[in-house]
């Protein structure tokens, strides 16, 4: 039981880390602009496949095939940013029309690359090979990797945002641009710089992940559902409280499917998600105002 | 020239809206002056237009020799031209402290950012007050004391105030009107927008007033504004 | 004496740290204007706020309208039973025209039927002085000035016991507070009780038959106008020097 | 000609086009076209009704009409019950459906909503799933009692019948809509989706409406859904997907957030454009894709959807 | 004109493409050939995407609504296939390849109705009971040993998993195995196995069944496996009939055991499906699955039959020309049965078969007569 239990606090870690990583990049775009990136997890695919074309189909080696895949998604995201958030800026039912806009990204990323791709799974390999036990479960190194870096980055993203001036300067254009504008901050750079770093974000997780699971035109869906689920529980608005829901999340999540197997698991999820948002509409880490 | 700011037939609006109509108007180094005029007749669309968050469709502003015209806001705001706009709406879920230290942004603002931070806490000693309080549940005297703040934090070489004493307690417009005759004594041109002419009288070297996009009226102290006339006038003007 | 259309006993409201209104008490006649002023962020607005439930009621204290107990009621039936406000800051239904936004606030607030109600618009917005060529324009085309005029005239259209206004001086000219000042006494020549927050002295003093002055959330005088404004303290805090 | 007689006389003109088509379309698959369109136009101007009019940012919408497929699956297959009554059933299940989810929604703004109303669909995909006795779990459920009247079945002369119903229900729940925006009551879910606190402060309770509106959405969406399912004679849980909800919902954007006849007029511009994709061999991915970028254009040159920039042209 | 109603996008989209692929190579070929009956044929396709009623129906509706239909082929384009009542209703002669299941529940109870509509692949049935035997069969020829009698079967919720898995259970349960887990999965990408596999390896039972068919899912399945593996025999349903299965799990997947019914029956004896492989392979540069060849033989089935009936416009007639199909084919030799309008399952006919992966091989064990090797103890187990 004791094992089993490890194996699940283990793989919830692996999870909550993928989770952090993905809902923190929703949350930067969400807290400055107020757009919520339904296209954040087509990059993540974007992301592992170029990371894929360069290192496997192109024999550039992992490390470049990252770096590649961590570059294409953020130009992409500056481009979704430029051509279909940025005409809608304070249109009366913005946040509509980007969910919209966004989802019309998504369903091109996920159609082009199946064009491109084509239909068929691709696998990168590991940055580290073999095996690392941890607490008696075993994951693989490559995993390990990814659960190291995941507070790394974090911490990095919420130092930028919250003690930087471009930081800073982005939440202010989130909240209000015309003032923005009044106190000389660059608002169409702003906008760029926010989506431009979420979408690095996606890429650099998409391609972590393309070694751990399978790469295909659609990879991108259950992670960007689980993101949402994370950003409910923090509260949409702060980094930490982010961060510390997709960890709470991603070890609840194992411990579920431990106890009520994997079919009722995210059933449950779903019925947490209404229940927490019906009794703190700001999340649960989220303010009461 | 020694004019500070020159705006020439100025025309400007919200898509097919125009709302100004050829305005011109001038401003001389260290001068101070006055737009008033009736609600809804384009001073705000002015001053928003001097900034550059509104691209006249014809027309040109000048700054310090320099076309403004062009400009984006940012370039506006870094060559020292800086306003507190009307209804002061800010950010509204950042700290008052967070958004004074942010509102020194441009370049040169930077470095006497804890000197103009100590100004605008002296100025307004509620704000000190009120630190660490998201802008959203301030006030809505707190809010435009913060506008202002924000402007002053900007480093301005012309300030323009768009309606500073609305909903600011007689008191509170009392001591602004000193804070800001203090501020144009220090040599920092001034832009006023305001309803309550008298405010404007005591303060500005010349007045304008705007309607219907136009300057109709300049009234200097040459031309010996007398009060009531100037009362009068803008009573009758706005009553027709 | 008249009865209280109101009465506020130890009503607070803290945020966090900050009691922004503190134990305040006191009663509102049927039937008169009363004032309210205070230096900025003393708590006047929300006192109107916890008042109406909008949008929250007070951390303690109660208020009692019309012999009821309403602070825990919700919003809408608080405006329902008659205590009908405006707002500071400029608010409108932006896609609405005039008549439409009268319509509403006829049928949901006064519980009117359509057709009374049709009337009803017609008599606020005259009362008001609302441009009769503009009333099926959307509000979010009209001026400052007629949005202000629409938001009273929809608090009027509903026939509410208690108007209370929120600053609606701020930001009008000279001219147009002059008819303001007379609109607020011919409502009140209706029957109306009415709440008037304001900073413009000219106003307030003019119509107002009592004056009460918050100061950090606290009473700092009530009574007579013209002996309020002559208070030392009241000069300190609020009107400074000239007076 | 006055706008007043234009806003009647132009879809009366519509609608007598419409009724006429069989007799032009005389083959099974143009008119199933139309009749999916129908459908399709029934879900987009029910959900324009919640999120255009009154900013709920309902994303569980298709669950209604699920909720209504299935319904009518079973009362008519499992109970034997009429299928010209299971039809209706599905609105009532579907409108109770909305109550449910509205009690909590009620409460939420913006984003929150979108992401909860996602949620309480996928719940109520994984029940339908679960209760496999039911609802036939994956697979669905098929052969599904058709319509007739006395001996006639509704199978026959390609599907003349379906299409007069299909038509008949979108003329029903266009004119619910128009008695329902034109009511004080539709005029105040305008002013809480911009104005919360001063609607309140005119006595509109906030939650009140918004529980309101999403049931009524719910009703005609539901009754779209049983049609659906007796027309198709399946019901399967891909209803409560994610294709069928971004096409909904681009034809609500499309058509626009503002009006009524917009999105049913997106939903037979959608249906056939499309469809008119969908026979071209080697295109099959690109179809969506061009779908896709034909949706943003239309958003970034016509924020008001298609028939606010027809409306622009005219004046 | 021939039909052809696939999933070409979406997530089965790659079998959707190897249906259009198969069928598209017998065209090319009967064309060259110079059609059939002084008939020459083309292809239209079908898009049945995520595979919703209403696209499906739309689909169906295109295709049966062109007046030069002759026949719609498909591998499955529904998950409950409810359009065959479409295609029946119009005559339309349709051939379906998958989900037996569901094809007999419409069309038993009234076999008359369907005089149009048959069906490649046999009943199911095999698939719940065989495997037990075959077990037995290699424990008692003494290829395989075994710890105990314990079972677990893993499998997703869709008809063709869960109705296997539940057929695996009774029939294991008949043969006095212990079943020890018998979990259900929700239906669609499932990137981690290793709650599952915990419980496995608390309780290790000499088989481990899973039978979520979708590739990349079993390959997961797998690779998480080999990474702790119990003493137990691997049986996964279908996926590794998928050839990048094997790309996918590289040498980890050597050892495991699948079956197929309806699969193409690649041995010596039945030289029929390595011509259709090498053709297949030679035309698209790519292994093909089931669907490729199943498309490709239904397509030759049917222009058999529209041979004899001259007349493509004759539907009915061609349909009970079908009925009397007996043909080799890739995947065994097919006969129909007239009361389920199923192919027949027999070791003679369409066999139910048996493989194990070894060194990215395939090797056919089961049955005998068409076996290309025999079965080995996997590496893992002791
Ligand atoms: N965003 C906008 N879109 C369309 N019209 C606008 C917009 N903003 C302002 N207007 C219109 O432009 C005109 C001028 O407005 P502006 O705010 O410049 O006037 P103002 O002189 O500053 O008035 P006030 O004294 O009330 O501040 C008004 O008629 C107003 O209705
Ligand atoms: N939601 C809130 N959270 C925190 N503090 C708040 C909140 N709302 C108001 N305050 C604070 O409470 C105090 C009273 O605010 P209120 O708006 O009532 O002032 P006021 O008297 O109306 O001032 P003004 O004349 O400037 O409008 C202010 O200091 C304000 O910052
Ligand atoms: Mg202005
Ligand atoms: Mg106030």
């Amino acid at each position: 039981m004791i094992e089993t239990l490890l194996a699940a606090l283990v793989s919830g870690l692996v999870l909550g880390s993928l989770y952090a990583l993905m809902a923190s990049g929703l949350s930067v775009v969400w807290t400055t602009l107020g757009v919520f990136n339904f296209a954040h997890g087509a990059l993540m695919m974007v992301g592992a496949f170029v990371a894929w074309t360069v290192s496997e189909a192109a024999g550039l080696g992992l490390l470049t095939g990252i770096a590649a895949g961590t570059l294409v998604a953020a130009l992409l995201g500056v481009l979704i940013e430029r051509l279909l958030v940025r005409p809608f800026y304070g249109h009366r039912s913005m946040l509509l029309i980007t969910v919209m806009t966004t989802l019309a990204a998504m369903i091109i990323l996920e159609k082009g690359a199946q064009i491109i791709w084509g239909a068929r799974l691709k696998q990168l390999p590991r940055l580290i090979d073999g095996e690392v036990s941890i607490l008696g479960a075993t994951i693989s190194a490559h995993e390990a990797v990814l659960v190291g870096l995941a507070p790394l980055i974090l911490f990095a993203i919420w130092r930028f945002t919250l003690k930087t001036r471009t930081g800073r300067s982005l939440r202010a254009v989130g909240q209000n641009q015309n003032s923005a504008a009044l106190i000389g901050i660059d608002v169409p750079v702003a906008f760029a710089i926010a989506f431009g770093l979420s979408a690095a974000l996606a890429g650099l997780t998409g391609a972590l992940l393309g070694s751990i699971r399978f790469i295909t035109p659609v990879m991108g869906a259950e992670p960007l559902v689980k993101a949402m689920i994370v950003v409910i529980f923090g509260g949409l608005g702060s980094l930490g409280a982010t961060a510390g829901a997709a960890y709470l999340i991603g070890l609840i999540e194992a411990l579920l499917i431990v106890w009520l197997g994997l079919y009722w698991t995210p059933f449950v999820l779903f019925l947490m998600m209404i229940i927490v948002l019906v009794f703190r509409p700001n999340g649960i880490f989220g303010g009461k105002e | 020239m020694d004019n500070l700011l020159t705006v020439s037939g100025v025309t400007a609006g919200y898509g097919p809206i125009t709302v100004l109509r050829g305005l011109s108007l001038h401003l001389g180094a260290g001068e101070c002056i006055g737009l008033f005029g009736p609600n809804g007749h384009g001073k705000t669309t002015l001053l928003q237009t001097i900034s550059g968050l509104i691209r006249p469709t014809s027309g040109s502003i000048e700054f310090d020799g320099r076309e403004l015209t062009r400009l984006r806001p940012p370039h506006i705001v870094e060559a020292g031209l800086v306003q507190s706009p009307q209804g002061n709406t800010l950010f509204g879920d950042m700290r008052v402290q967070e958004t004074l230290e942010l509102a020194a942004f441009s370049k040169h603002a930077r470095d006497d950012r804890q000197s103009n931070l100590e100004k605008v806490f002296a100025l307004f000693p509620r704000l000190e007050e009120r630190r660490p309080q998201k802008a959203r549940t301030l006030s809505g005297g707190e809010r435009q004391m913060l506008s202002i703040g924000c402007a002053l934090m900007c480093a301005p070489r012309l300030l323009m105030l768009d309606e500073p004493t609305l909903g600011l307690s007689p008191r509170l417009k009392e001591e602004l009107a000193q804070a800001v005759g203090s501020i144009a004594k220090e040599g920092i041109p001034l832009i006023v927008v305001e309803q309550d002419v008298e405010f404007l009288m005591a303060l500005a070297d010349r007045l304008y007033l705007i309607e219907h996009g136009e300057v109709v009226r300049e009234i200097d102290r040459a031309n010996a504004p007398d009060h009531d006339e100037v009362m009068r006038l803008y009573f009758g003007e706005a009553a027709g | 004496m008249s009865e209280p259309a109101l009465s506020i006993t130890g009503a607070c409201k803290t945020f966090g740290g900050l009691k922004a209104v503190d134990d305040v008490s006191f009663r509102v006649n049927s039937g008169e204007i009363f004032g309210i002023a205070g230096p900025n962020g003393s708590g006047k607005s929300t006192l109107f706020n916890l008042m109406t439930g909008i949008p929250y009621g007070p951390s303690a204290g109660e208020v009692h309208f019309d012999g009821r107990r309403i602070d825990r009621w919700p919003a809408h039936r608080i405006a329902r039973a008659g205590l009908c406000r405006t707002f500071q800051k400029d608010a409108e239904f932006p896609e609405l025209s005039a008549d439409e936004t009268l319509q509403i606030s006829a049928v949901y607030n006064g519980g009117q039927r359509r057709r009374d109600a049709a009337d009803n618009v017609d008599k606020a917005l005259t009362l008001v002085d609302f441009d009769p060529d503009r009333r099926t324009m959307r509000s979010d085309e009209l001026s400052v000035y007629e949005k202000k005029q629409l938001m009273i005239a929809s608090a009027l259209v509903s026939n509410p016991s208690v108007l209370m206004l929120d600053e609606p001086a701020s930001g009008l000219t000279k001219p147009e507070i002059e008819k303001l000042d007379a609109l607020l006494i011919a409502v009140n020549r209706t029957g109306v009780t009415i709440l008037l927050i304001e900073h413009v002295l000219s106003l307030l003093l003019s119509v107002s038959e009592r004056l009460m002055v918050l100061n950090y959330g606290q009473i700092l005088a009530e009574g007579d106008p013209q002996t309020v404004v002559k208070n030392p303290a009241v000069i300190e805090a609020y009107l400074g020097g000239r007076g | 000609m006055s706008t007043r007689a234009r806003d009647i006389l132009v879809p009366l003109a519509c609608l007598a086009v419409l009724a006429l088509v069989p007799l032009v379309a005389t083959e099974s698959y143009t008119r199933h076209l139309f009749i999916i369109a129908f459908i399709y136009g029934i879900i987009a101007s029910n959900w324009n009704l919640s999120l255009g009019h009154c900013g709920v940012f309902n994303f569980g919408h298709l669950t209604f009409f699920g909720v209504g497929v299935y319904t009518a699956a079973i009362a008519a297959k499992t109970f034997g019950i009429n299928p010209w009554i299971a039809i209706w059933l599905g609105g009532v299940t579907a409108a109770f459906a909305a109550f449910l989810i509205a009690t909590p929604v009620a409460r939420l703004k913006g984003i929150y909503v979108v992401l909860v109303t996602f949620a309480f669909s996928q719940l109520a995909m994984q029940l339908v799933l679960s209760q496999s006795q039911i609802t036939g779990g994956a697979e669905g459920m098929v052969r599904i009692p058709f319509m007739r009247i006395g001996d006639y079945s509704f199978v026959r002369d390609y599907k003349l019948g379906y299409y007069y119903v299909g038509l008949g229900l979108l003329v029903l729940s266009t004119l619910f809509l128009l008695a329902v925006i034109n009511s004080p009551f539709g005029k105040s879910l305008k002013a809480v989706r911009d104005a919360e606190d001063y609607a309140e402060s005119r006595g509109i309770s906030v939650s009140t409406q918004r529980i309101l509106v999403l049931v009524l959405s719910a009703v005609f969406t539901g009754v779209a859904g049983g049609f659906y399912a007796i027309y198709l004679r399946v019901a399967s849980p891909e209803v409560f997907g994610f294709g069928t909800l971004a096409l909904a919902l681009s034809m609500v954007l499309i058509g626009g957030t503002g009006t009524t006849y917009g999105p049913i007029a997106a939903a037979l511009a959608l249906t056939f454009a499309t469809e008119s994709l969908a026979g071209i061999r080697g295109l099959e991915e690109a179809r969506f894709i061009i779908v896709a970028v034909a949706m943003i254009l239309v958003l970034r040159l016509a924020p008001g959807g298609l028939l606010g920039l027809l409306n622009r042209l005219k004046i | 004109k021939i039909g052809v109603l696939a999933p070409v996008t979406g997530k089965a989209a790659a079998d959707g493409q190897e249906m259009v692929n198969g069928a598209q190579m017998a065209v090319d070929e009967l064309n060259k050939a110079g059609g059939v009956a002084g008939h020459t044929f083309e292809l239209s396709v079908g898009d049945v995407g995520d595979a919703s009623a209403d696209a499906v129906a739309t689909a169906a509706e295109r295709l049966l609504g062109d007046r030069a239909m002759g026949a719609i082929m498909t591998g499955y384009a529904s998950g409950s296939n409810f359009e065959i009542e479409m295609m029946a209703e119009q005559d339309m002669v349709y051939l379906v390849s998958a989900n037996s299941a569901q094809t007999e529940g419409i069309i038993a109870p009234s076999p008359d109705d369907f005089g149009t509509v048959w069906s490649m692949t046999p009943s199911y049935a095999g698939y719940n009971t065989e495997i037990v035997p075959v077990i037995e069969g290699l424990v008692a020829d003494g290829k395989l040993t075994l710890p105990n009698k314990k079972v677990a079967i893993i499998s997703s919720d869709n008809p063709y998993s869960k109705g296997i898995a539940e057929g695996m259970v009774v029939a294991f349960g008949e043969a006095g195995w212990e079943v020890t887990e018998n979990d259900l999965l929700p239906f669609g990408e499932i990137n981690d196995w290793r709650a599952f596999l915990a419980k496995i390896r608390q309780n290790p039972p000499a088989v481990l069944i899973n039978t979520d068919y979708v590739s990349a899912n079993a390959a997961t399945f797998m690779n998480q496996f080999m990474e702790d593996p119990t003493n137990s025999l691997v049986f996964i349903q279908y996926a590794p009939s998928v050839p990048e299965f094997l790309e996918l799990t590289k040498e980890k997947s050597s050892g495991v055991v699948y079956n197929l019914l309806g699969g193409v029956l690649n041995t010596p004896t039945n030289p029929r499906a390595a011509e259709v492989l090498g053709k297949y392979k030679a035309a698209f540069g790519n292994e093909p699955g089931t669907y490729g060849p199943a498309l490709y033989e239904q397509v030759l089935i049917y222009a058999d039959a529209l041979g004899k009936v001259g007349d493509p416009s004759k539907r009915a007639e061609i349909g009970a020309e079908i009925a009397k199909t007996s043909k080799q084919t890739a995947m065994g030799k097919i006969q129909f049965d007239p009361a389920t309008h199923l192919s027949v399952q027999s070791n003679d006919g369409v066999p139910i078969q048996f493989y194990q992966i070894r060194d990215g091989e395939r090797i056919l064990f089961y049955p005998d007569q068409y076996a290309t090797g025999s079965f080995e103890q996997p590496g893992w187990m002791k």
